[in-house]
């Protein structure tokens, strides 16, 4: 298997509760996958198995088809739904945070020249997230979308192989969510990054990908909806140069549940973000 | 608020007669016949006798127990002569010595670790519950040394914990009284190179009741002369019945009988009335009570309001003042000892 | 307006904390009056007079023997012992504190160990103090934080081990080792919340303090509080009270300060 | 794998956290037994067989006087003051911070006196303390109360004060008053934070304890162990001070589950 | 005036920054209020100060013709950006707490039939937000999504004369978020709420609201970016009966600075949106 990640009958379990259902994937290396589904479904609970952050009640992860350790580390970045920064530290300190774990181990902090190259990178970075002007201000002086901002650029500097976001873009204005698109973009490209990202924007989700997954419950029983789990009940390639309209609009249609509710009755909002976005 | 209000309330209204009253006792050999009456029976048979009600009131902390008395909480208390005089008497608390239990004679002393000379103890720091009586014998030790109390420095420890203390090497003087004098004499280079014994009948151990209260309750007087001396005759025989008195008094004071034996055997109990009557009346009481106040003065303890050491007023049998007489607030009686020795109770 | 809305500004928030602290005074006064009508010798609730007489001498004039002041000389060591105390102990606690907090195995290992310790009141184990430390300024400095440290310990303890796990994991995702965990997320985090444990151990570091001049000293202001209490003198030791209570409070405003001034990020919700 | 995700299971939490206490009583065994080498009477460190012989008597024997078995009459008269004491200081934390901590004009007006009785130190108010409220039982929990209460109520409030401001905002948009965000919002929150302030109050409510016992009582443990402290007999005390440790863990271990059980949903960053 | 709500040149400041600039606004009865603009330009913070949870700086602000106290009450309902639920009440009795506050006074809780009743009405509100099968969990034990919609359905319940919706609708998926939009506008409709509803979500400004409201700087000064705040640049009366395309998609062109860019890029999802809404 030539597969950078795979998923092997992974399980989740919060006590009686099912949330994911034996899942089994394999994720190459350099894609791009975006994950959509209905609220609850068990989308965040997924990234927190493969970030290492929860281990799964049953099944193995692989990473490069070796076992993955059950604890997080630099090679997987990450950003949460719930924007979470480091409140005591300033944005740029923030951002410079990463770049100081890695060059000093045992200050965690850089002085002079190195400094001054890390501090650089760090505000090239904010201002790519359009933060330029916020550099100073505490997460607690920063409305939510900012502070989202923050949680991205603190991820990107790192450039990690793989890179889950949890609804990134959930609390930024049209304007800037395309310019996040665009660096996201740009970043996966020049960086050879495999990103896992899950969205509630269908239009995202495809203009993004190169695979969208659609998690929900294949099964339901009303009188328990615990007892069974969510797993990926649609999984489509897209090939990005040249991913035919229809097709996408097929996808969207086919999962079931919620999802397709929404999607069917706006087929044609997914073909105007095609445009948009090459 | 609650605090100060309930301290107020004992006013000097102890005035008018009444027929039941708290006295405090605390842990030391010559007052162990208080608690050992009061188990025995004694306390009870003299109460009833009188007409009253009589409880004996243990406090852990001796100085606590003489506030407790000076605060009006108490209507009497055993207490030292010399702390009769500096708290309750030097607080304008009149205050009547009735019983005279008995003197110190070895129970308080100085111990020198390394050295068997009094002398030595020269620019030692020296351990002790200061402006106590342990004070006063360092003083009246040092005197005989032809020593000033500045050629030592003294350092304040707390009684319970002074017997903790002298096991640690860097220490090498400690002025204490019974049952830690002896615990700590134990140890192997310790020596007692003064002690009560050298100034007998100067640390006198008392049983003092507020005068206003005893001026309204004649009976309460009778009834603590009488338990003290049946007392007495009971613990001072050599009989069985005097050996298991003794035995439960050690039981009281958290020892063994053998270690309390070696306690009784350095206090000097006045057993027959008499002898206390005639150790009260005296003159040497006053020469002691005059050593005790100078001390006492000179060491400030009467007060900012004491301009000499004539400030506080005493009386003794026989109509014979000392100090101040518009403020006497401490009275030697020999009134109900004398009728013990009558047998009038 | 609700109650729970009612903002306080500064002058008035002073002027309304003044009011029951003067309404106890006057009650005492009143009471002290009283009583001194009856007694004018009264030593239980001395008049404020007596507190100045009482109080001038030590303050203002140096005593016969060592030509001390002997309240500033009371005054200076109580604050020396009780600032060694307190800084060994704020250190130890933000070592422990951290390694405990950030390290499962070592909380494991240690933490019921300083449970223990933490629980074992150090009063009852004064003897073995003063065979331990002897009775110089050592065992004093001791039972402070014998008696404070442990408690600082559990609390920034967890304190850090209730943080985010979000943040643990945050961190490790941007490359960070377990020292850096401690060093850049724990420890910054922790500091705020050091200086709050260290506000609530004040009263016991002075409980503790004045415990050990109690036992033995020959200066400091528990010294001459327990050496006074011989003779009942409360016109000393009232005031020598009050003077903790406005030191311990000037030491608690400073600190309350220092923490809005160094760490303004932990007090946003404060305005 | 990283200390910092290193999870401890039950058991070998349990043995990893014996270890260091084990090895302490090693440590102690040795220099015991290289004292009495020494000198076979010595007080100081006393044996383990020393200790059992010194305590079986007040364990097994009924005193001949009272008829009590002394080590629990004790234990119980101990446990009583420190119930009464505890149970008052934590009804009065609740009520006192709860209204601190929700109502700014309260805080401003009596958050200075409550900050002034927590700084000052209890101990250092003995002498008025037992004058106030006589020799009985009162002093004592009074001792207890006065030393930890105030700190309780100070966590408490503070606690209350740092709820995130939109919890207020958003109980009074339900339309709660002030009252019913007292009740419904600040309690139910402060009351996991309740536990945790009586269990880091409990080691101080034994200092007081064991102060107020060694000045004035006749049965207790404090008053047990100062009471022999007069002979230096460590053959009683230590075994009394293992004892003390031993209840005041029991007593942290039973806080923490109970606000485990009761107050699930603020242990959920623990699992 | 007839207007429910007049806001009079607010001001808004923190510290140097200014964030609101002279604020005019005339909100009528029954109108449905969207409010967009870019990341950080004050939504947050004109909501804030219409709650009453904060002070303006300069200006003030009548309700009904009098002066609004400086505190929020049970007339003004609230769902924050971020969900802020109360973590130790289960779902149900999160939402039966507004009706237990109105209905006891002094105990704050209900017993008996009244009991039974107010959970009945909580059980039937949080079916509509699709909670139905959550509702003896605490908010920890609940996805992003979900806790969003027991916010909703919270603030919901109380049915306030004002409502604040603060990107209410940002963490749920198409489907549920179509059926939150169906909602929403019925107990508009039927309990003659006024709602002033912040979101990014160009469509959803559009097919819900009565009125669309950009938040937006006129001035930008590039050396101290502080300067200057945010106001009202653009303000649009819609008429809900025959909204025309083009009205719409002009609206979304004017504004100036990042949201014009986006959404001039995507004109035609707006017509596609009023399709799905009516
Ligand atoms: N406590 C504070 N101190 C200083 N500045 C603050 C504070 N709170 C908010 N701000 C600033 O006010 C500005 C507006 O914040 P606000 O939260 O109202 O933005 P918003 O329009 O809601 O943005 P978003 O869409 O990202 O939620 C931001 O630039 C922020 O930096
Ligand atoms: N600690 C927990 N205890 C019990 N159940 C939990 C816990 N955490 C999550 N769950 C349950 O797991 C399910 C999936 O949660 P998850 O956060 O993965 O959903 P999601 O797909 O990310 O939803 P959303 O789009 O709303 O964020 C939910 O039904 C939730 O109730
Ligand atoms: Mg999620
Ligand atoms: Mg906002």
């Amino acid at each position: 298997m030539s597969a950078l990640l795979s998923l092997r009958n992974i399980w989740v379990e919060y006590g009686e509760k099912v949330v994911l259902e034996n899942v089994s994937l394999d994720i190459e290396d350099r894609s791009f996958v975006s994950i959509i589904g209905p609220s609850g479904a068990g989308k965040s609970s997924l990234l927190r198995v493969v970030l290492g952050q929860e281990v799964p009640t049953r099944g193995k992860i692989l990473l490069d088809d070796t076992p993955l350790p059950p604890e997080c580390g630099p090679d997987r970045g990450v950003v949460f739904q719930r924007y979470s920064v480091f409140s005591h530290l300033s944005v740029r300190k923030n951002v410079m945070f990463g770049l100081e774990c890695a060059q000093a181990p045992f200050t965690a902090r850089l002085f002079g020249a190195r400094r001054r190259a890390a501090q650089e990178e760090a505000e090239e970075m904010l201002h790519a997230v359009g933060l330029g002007d916020a550099m100073d201000l505490y997460p607690s002086e920063m409305s939510g979308g900012m502070q989202q901002r923050l949680a991205i650029a603190q991820a990107l500097i790192k450039r990690p192989r793989i890179l889950l976001l949890d609804e990134p873009f959930g609390a930024l204005d049209p304007g800037i969510r395309a310019d996040m698109h665009a660096l996201i973009t740009r970043l996966w490209h020049d960086y050879a990054l495999t990103v896992i990202m899950v969205t509630h924007d269908i239009n995202e989700a495809f203009s993004l990908g190169t695979r969208v997954l659609t998690l929900d419950k294949r099964r339901h029983d009303p009188h328990a909806p615990h007892r069974y789990g969510a797993t990926a009940v649609y999984d489509l390639p897209l090939d990005r140069k040249e991913k035919p309209a229809d097709l996408a609009a097929d996808a969207a249609q086919s999962p079931g549940g919620n999802v397709d509710a929404a999607t069917a009755s706006s087929p044609s909002s997914i073909t105007i973000d095609k445009d948009h976005n090459n | 608020a609650m605090l100060v209000a309930s301290c107020s309330s004992p006013k000097e209204e102890a005035a008018q007669p009444r027929s039941e009253f708290d006295i405090g006792w605390s842990i030391y050999a010559g007052w162990m016949p208080w608690p050992y009456a009061q188990q025995a029976g004694i306390v009870d048979k003299w109460a009833k006798k009188y007409d009253l009600k009589i409880n004996f009131v243990q406090v852990n902390d001796y100085v606590e127990s003489v506030n407790q008395y000076t605060a009006g909480k108490l209507d009497g208390v055993t207490v030292a002569n010399m702390d009769a005089l500096t708290i309750p008497a030097a607080g304008g608390k009149d205050t009547s010595a009735i019983i005279v239990g008995d003197y110190s004679n070895g129970n308080d002393g100085i111990l020198l670790k390394g050295t068997d000379q009094l002398s030595a103890i020269k620019g030692r720091d020296v351990y002790l519950v200061e402006l106590s009586v342990s004070h006063y014998l360092l003083a009246r030790g040092l005197e005989s040394v032809n020593m000033p109390l500045s050629d030592v420095n003294t350092i304040n420890t707390s009684d319970a914990d002074i017997a903790g203390t002298f096991s640690s090497p860097d220490i090498s003087a400690v002025v204490a009284w019974n049952p830690q004098l002896s615990t700590m004499a134990e140890q192997p280079d310790a020596n007692l190179v003064f002690s009560s014994a050298d100034i007998p009948g100067e640390i006198l151990d008392l049983l003092v009741v507020d005068t206003a209260t005893l001026e309204a309750n004649p009976n309460l007087g009778k009834a603590l002369a009488g338990i003290w001396y049946e007392t007495m005759g009971i613990i001072m025989e050599d009989s069985e019945q005097g050996q298991e008195a003794r035995a439960a008094m050690a039981k009281l004071a958290g020892t063994t009988p053998e270690l309390f034996e070696q306690q009784l055997s350095t206090t000097y109990l006045y057993g027959k009335p008499a002898d206390a009557v005639a150790a009260t009346t005296s003159p040497d009481l006053i020469t002691t009570m005059t050593r005790v106040r100078d001390f006492s003065f000179a060491q400030g303890l009467f007060g900012q309001g004491a301009r000499s050491a004539d400030a506080v007023g005493m009386s003794f049998p026989g109509g014979k003042t000392l100090g101040d007489e518009q403020n006497i607030t401490l009275r030697f009686d020999d009134t109900y000892m004398q009728m013990a020795a009558d047998g009038a109770l | 307006m609700r109650w729970v809305n009612r903002k306080v500004g500064r002058t008035n928030a002073f002027i309304m904390g003044a009011i029951p602290i003067v309404l106890l005074m006057i009650v005492y006064l009143v009471l002290a009056g009283d009583r001194h009508a009856i007694n004018p010798n009264d030593k239980i609730l001395p008049l404020p007079s007596g507190m100045v007489a009482a109080m001038s001498d030590l303050v203002t004039q140096p005593d016969r023997l060592s030509g001390d002041y002997l309240f500033w000389s009371d005054t200076l060591s109580s604050l020396t012992r009780l600032f060694i105390g307190l800084g060994i102990s704020t250190l130890s606690a933000l070592l422990v504190g951290l390694v405990l907090g950030v390290l499962p195995p070592v909380r494991a290992t240690f933490g019921p160990l300083v449970t223990g310790i933490a629980v074992i009141p150090p009063i009852a184990l004064l003897p073995i103090l003063f065979i331990a430390f002897g009775l110089g300024e050592t065992a004093k400095v001791a039972l402070i934080v014998i008696g404070i440290a442990p408690f600082m310990m559990r609390d920034i303890a967890a304190h850090i081990a209730a943080l985010p796990r979000e943040q643990i994991i945050k961190a490790q995702t941007l490359g960070a080792s377990s020292w850096q965990v401690m060093i850049r997320v724990a420890l910054p985090q922790a500091m705020p919340r050091l200086i709050q444990a260290l506000r609530l151990s004040l009263g016991p570091a002075w409980v503790f303090l004045i415990s050990a001049e109690a036992i033995a000293a020959d200066s400091g202001l528990g010294y001459r509080i327990f050496l006074v209490r011989r003779y009942l003198s409360m016109d000393i030791i009232i005031p020598y009270v009050a003077w903790i209570a406005l030191l311990a409070v000037a030491i608690d405003l400073l600190l309350t300060f220092s923490s809005r001034r160094m760490f303004p990020w932990a007090h946003g919700g404060d305005r």
